[in-house]
């Protein structure tokens, strides 16, 4: 990042990026999720999470510059590819953990898995699974907001391929119709699963759908997270303040593969691509933009590094200390015997 | 007691919670301006304003989203399809989303929606507009499933759905809204999860819901004459279904007729058949016998029509079948 | 119309207005539909027809302008409201009217009914009844004419109100991304139900969605029949020979109520409104036209609309005497007696 | 014989159909460049080029449409749904196009297509992901509907399905395409809406479909130790139901256990109950017993995902408890 950027940007950034104690929480933010993620990989490896399994690696700046601009009783909804962005917003890494080993203490009492980290406590609406899904629920909690007259701000982060379902546009139709106070968020990290954009969208600037719903619009760079901290405090204001809704899209991209099933790269991008884009990880960028800026010492970085890592051993340890939720032995057990665990959470009591 | 049209009765259920609660809000095709499709939100935009009377888009997964997303964050929705064949497009929202996102989210989200309007086939409207859902809703735990067949029932037991703390998918009838009957002018809820016998009788349980309940109650009628005495059980809420009333019924009949609109192959009917062969094992004369839909595509025609819908005919002759008299 | 505006056309009309004879076949198609229409909502007062029906009065100069482009080997599909295309695409009235009775000689068997003409000798894909259900289904048979490499065009059809559902968006972004011979026509009536266009979409002008798929498009009056040749004639031009797609939004109004059981004017449009728009009905635009153009004298026009009343007579008489489908009288019967005209064509016998 | 794994039997299928009849085609996410989402294409793309092995975008209710379109007009396309959880989002072509234009268009646009891809549960992939379909889509008259629990009959039944004129959904199963059996070199078809009696014993019948295939035979096994010997029928096509097959071994046997991997609210096994009652009703010693997924959506925690499903342990129990032996 060249001074002159950083000197023209600072005029009107949100946050101007000589807050070194702001680049620092980023700075740890975006590490934290990075180390979560290594370890979950690891996890996976030894069969300690199951199931599909989504990292975050390369992303990072989207979640944290984005979490940065946000306030607590603001709403965050995403899809399966939520570690990151639940870690950004304040969800505690046990939590997290502990959900993704599928144990009682995780966020989702072990019910959800790795698609389906939820928290009330940070107005975390979720991970979601089913591609386009969950812009619907954006939309409506959108309009919850406008109903009660509040200020709060809806943002709802979906991968690129998602602006091809019929999910995204029907939503997004009633967001710049009703105007509701939503900031509609695209991972652009070029595939879904092996499929590039380009394959799948007959246009390639695809904040211009933006357009077809009468909607603010802006496409930025997601591993610089001043650039997305930029957009997104421009649409959080403009949501917050006059209840408009903004599509924005922050070109990322992932690190891993698709999945932990997913070869990291192979038949769909080219090893070469990759290496180009590693060469932009949003972690070093900040890094390297607070070492030049004089605002981070290798010693502090160390520092920081290894208290990050401890804090990741600490869920890990947590998570398996953690009990499974009680079931009994089903090998002896007739057909019909209740599991109480298995069949909590199915309905609430209806208490109003 | 003031005798009123099941339409009515659903309009003044919606009305008095929405009255009582302002988390309650309409949302829907054609709620608002037009004042409704089936006029049951008569009046609703001038009573509440356009912000709980909600016209929305053609786009029934989109707006059966964007209730559930409200109901996430503490209001509660009542979300009107302007018919269930619509409703086909939205199940994603209705099975993935309000049905799972309690147990997703291990107790955290509750989803208080209610999903309603007309089920089942009118008249001559074809083969995409004549549908029948309430088996494939009641195969998903999550949510709870009512088809009431008279404004008594709709009336109170749509209150208890907007006042449940889950999803609820709640079936009504376009060959209902005209009906009547009595509705008393107090307050009353009706619980989820429980049948009604609507008529007592010895030789035979009738088991029934929905439109199909009237059928069932003429069908009594007319069979009595002849000195023959049916147990009309209206099922009522098809999720959870009270279990306990069919197997009453059938341990003193002994005889059972399932009758439904929907189709045979995996209906609410083959539940019910499963009930009670689990249940009256012992007690059952005869095999149970099923009526419902020809399995076919609605047909426009009106003989065809007709020869394809479960009608009074078919469930008598039912009947006399199950008690071997022919 | 005036003058210089018919001059300015004629230069680049695919057919120029001069066409005498032209002009005449396409008054008497519109005027078909006309009488044809106007019969049926008696023949519904008398309960001839059953259901939903929903006429299209008001929109003729769309089906015809768009038919008199297109080759027989070309495909149409459309929505419920269907009467006129199909009438306009050559399907004989006896075949429609005969459906609508619910006759065994009705184009469907009288198994479809008002909503569902299909025929199959003029490639007349039906009249579909989930509003967006059948733009997936024309963008198929655009793929399949790619597929075979043929020259065909497929034109869909589509009331205003499809362009906010999913389907549609899945189904233009497909097309826009393979270049399939799509023209997909929205006939912008301004009302879906009793839903004005602008409470129900974020932008008005509804061709501009046609960016989001990268698609050429375009808007026309749909009241003037020259203005929709014009505008179908570019499209179908691009299709067969280009294989590109367009999105075309083509401003009508409809004279009659929704469909039969809907008021013609009251909550949702003022009768003021539609008494205007009554003012430029798009047969008297025509005829106006062929008049000044001393194409068509009075006399000419009143034998033309004999003739029609009489066709359609025709087709009336027809179709009551056609007889139904063969139903045994179930008041005698047992619940599973199989009545064999119902079930057929559940399945087709697969002979391949 | 040639012993291959069930993906490959499912892809040899497709393959010699396309190289058969080239209106053949497939289409669906990721069938292309990344060879398949669970590589049952591999190598499509390079044999038959892009036009007739074709990636999507996530659009699941456009490409089903796409593909009924391209039917109506005589192509055979086969789809491929990633899985049959996302199909929820496109069932309104299944069911209102691909179903009924046959009968609506009064025989004129018959729709051969094969919507494909894997149904049910795989492992910990929680609630959105594990849905079995195969009640809901034979409950929809104009469908059929497959699940196959061997690779040889995964082979032979997706060549029939192709060349059917009909819309067939075919319901594959995650956890089987790496599962073995032997499937010949020759060309072979086997017929739609017959089922196949997988083992032969007179105590009890095992009536399963599917993924539950497997865990019926390894029941039979185990229970063969004991002296137990078990029909297993297996149903391989859920509609039309194989209704003879299924009373033929009910009426030997006396007692019927219906195994299956879905929830049990009119599920399969609630149907092949009511069949069951009512063409075995002197023939039955013990009320028909079914096993199912556990009546919630599915958890992820390994040890709760356990516990909902069904499995050898509950299929063994069901056994017993169905011969009294408890
Ligand atoms: C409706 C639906 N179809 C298919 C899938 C399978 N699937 C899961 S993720 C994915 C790719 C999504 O890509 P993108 O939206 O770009 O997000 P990313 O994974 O890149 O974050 C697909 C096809 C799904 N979950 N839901
Ligand atoms: C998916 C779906 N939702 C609702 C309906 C009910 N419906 C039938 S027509 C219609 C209005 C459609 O308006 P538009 O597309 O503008 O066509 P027009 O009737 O004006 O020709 C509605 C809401 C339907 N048929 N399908
Ligand atoms: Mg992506
Ligand atoms: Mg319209």
């Amino acid at each position: 990042m060249t001074a002159t950027r950083t000197a023209a940007k600072r005029k009107s950034d949100p946050a101007p990026q000589g807050d070194a104690a702001l680049n620092l929480e980023m700075l740890r933010s975006m590490l934290l999720q990075r180390r979560f993620e290594e370890r979950c990989a690891e996890a996976y490896a030894l069969g300690k999470i199951g199931g599909f399994c989504h990292l975050y690696i390369g992303q990072e700046a989207v979640s944290t510059g984005t979490m940065s601009m946000l306030r607590p009783d603001d709403y965050v909804i995403t899809t399966y590819r939520d570690h990151g962005p639940a870690l950004a917003r304040g969800m505690t890494p046990r939590s997290v953990m502990a959900e993704l080993f599928g144990r009682q203490d995780g966020c989702s009492r072990g019910k959800g898995g790795s698609m389906h980290l939820f928290d009330a406590n940070t107005n975390f609406l979720g991970g979601h699974g089913i591609v386009g899904g969950h812009v619907p629920l954006a939309t409506g909690v959108g309009f919850a907001i406008k109903y009660r007259g509040g200020d709060q701000v809806m943002v709802c982060f979906m991968g690129e391929s998602v602006v091809n379902t019929g999910a995204f546009h029907e939503a997004l139709n009633m967001a710049g119709l009703w105007k509701l106070p939503c900031v509609f968020i695209i991972e652009n990290n070029r595939y879904g699963m092996g499929t590039a954009l380009e394959r799948a969208s007959a246009i390639h600037d695809i904040y211009e759908r933006g357009a077809a719903y009468n909607m603010p619009r802006n496409q930025c760079d997601g591993q610089d997270v001043f650039a997305v901290r930029q957009a997104v405090g421009e649409a959080v204001e403009r949501a917050r303040k006059e209840q408009i809704p903004t599509l924005l899209e922050i070109r990322t991209y992932r690190f891993m593969g698709h999945s932990m099933s997913d070869a990291v790269s192979g038949t769909y991008r080219p090893k070469s691509e990759l290496e180009e884009q590693m060469k932009r990880d949003p972690i070093t960028l900040l890094r390297t933009h607070m070492q030049e800026a004089g605002q981070l010492t290798d010693e502090q970085l160390q520092k920081l590094d290894e208290e990050l890592k401890a804090i990741v051993q600490d869920s890990w340890d947590f998570a398996e200390a953690s009990p499974e939720l009680p079931v009994e032995d089903f090998a002896e057990a007739s057909p019909e015997l209740p599991v109480e665990a298995l069949y909590e959470d199915v309905y609430a009591d209806t208490t109003t | 007691m003031p005798v009123i049209t099941y339409r009515d009765a659903l309009g003044a259920a919606i009305r008095e919670e929405m009255q009582r609660d302002d988390r309650v809000f309409l949302m829907g095709e054609e709620v608002a301006v037009y004042q409704g499709a089936y006029k049951v939100s008569k009046g609703f935009l001038q009573e509440f304003g356009e912000m709980r009377v909600v016209d929305t888009p053609i786009t029934e997964l989109g707006f059966a989203g964007v209730g559930v997303g409200a109901a996430m964050v503490g209001l509660r929705p009542v979300i009107e399809f302007m018919t269930w064949n619509f409703a086909l497009l939205a199940l994603d929202q209705v099975v993935n989303a309000a049905a799972k996102m309690l147990y997703m989210s291990g107790g955290q989200y509750k989803i208080p929606i209610v999903f309603r309007g007309p089920n089942g086939a009118a008249l001559q409207l074809s083969a995409q507009h004549s549908q029948a859902w309430e088996s494939w809703l009641a195969h998903i735990p999550g949510l709870k499933v009512i088809a009431p067949g008279t404004p008594y029932d709709a009336k109170g037991l749509l209150k208890s759905a907007i006042r449940d703390d889950n999803p609820v998918c709640f079936l009504e009838g376009e060959m209902l809204y005209n009906t009547k009957g009595e509705v008393p002018d107090e307050e009353y809820l009706i619980p989820l999860g429980k049948a009604d016998l609507k008529r007592q009788g010895e030789h035979c349980s009738i088991i029934t819901h929905g439109k199909m309940v009237l059928v069932a109650m003429q069908a009594a009628d007319q069979l009595a004459k002849e000195g023959i005495n049916i147990d009309v059980v209206d099922l009522r809420t098809i999720r959870p279904m009270d279990v306990e009333a069919i197997g009453e019924s059938v341990r003193k009949t002994n005889r059972a007729v399932v009758l439904e609109e929907g189709w045979e192959i995996c209906g609410v009917g083959a539940q019910v058949v499963d009930y009670i062969q689990r249940d009256c094992f012992d007690y059952l004369d005869a095999p149970v016998i099923r009526v419902h839909q020809a399995d076919t595509p609605m047909p426009y025609a009106k003989g065809l029509e007709r020869a394809a819908k479960p009608d009074l005919p078919k469930a008598i002759a039912a009947v006399r079948k199950v008690m071997y008299l022919d």
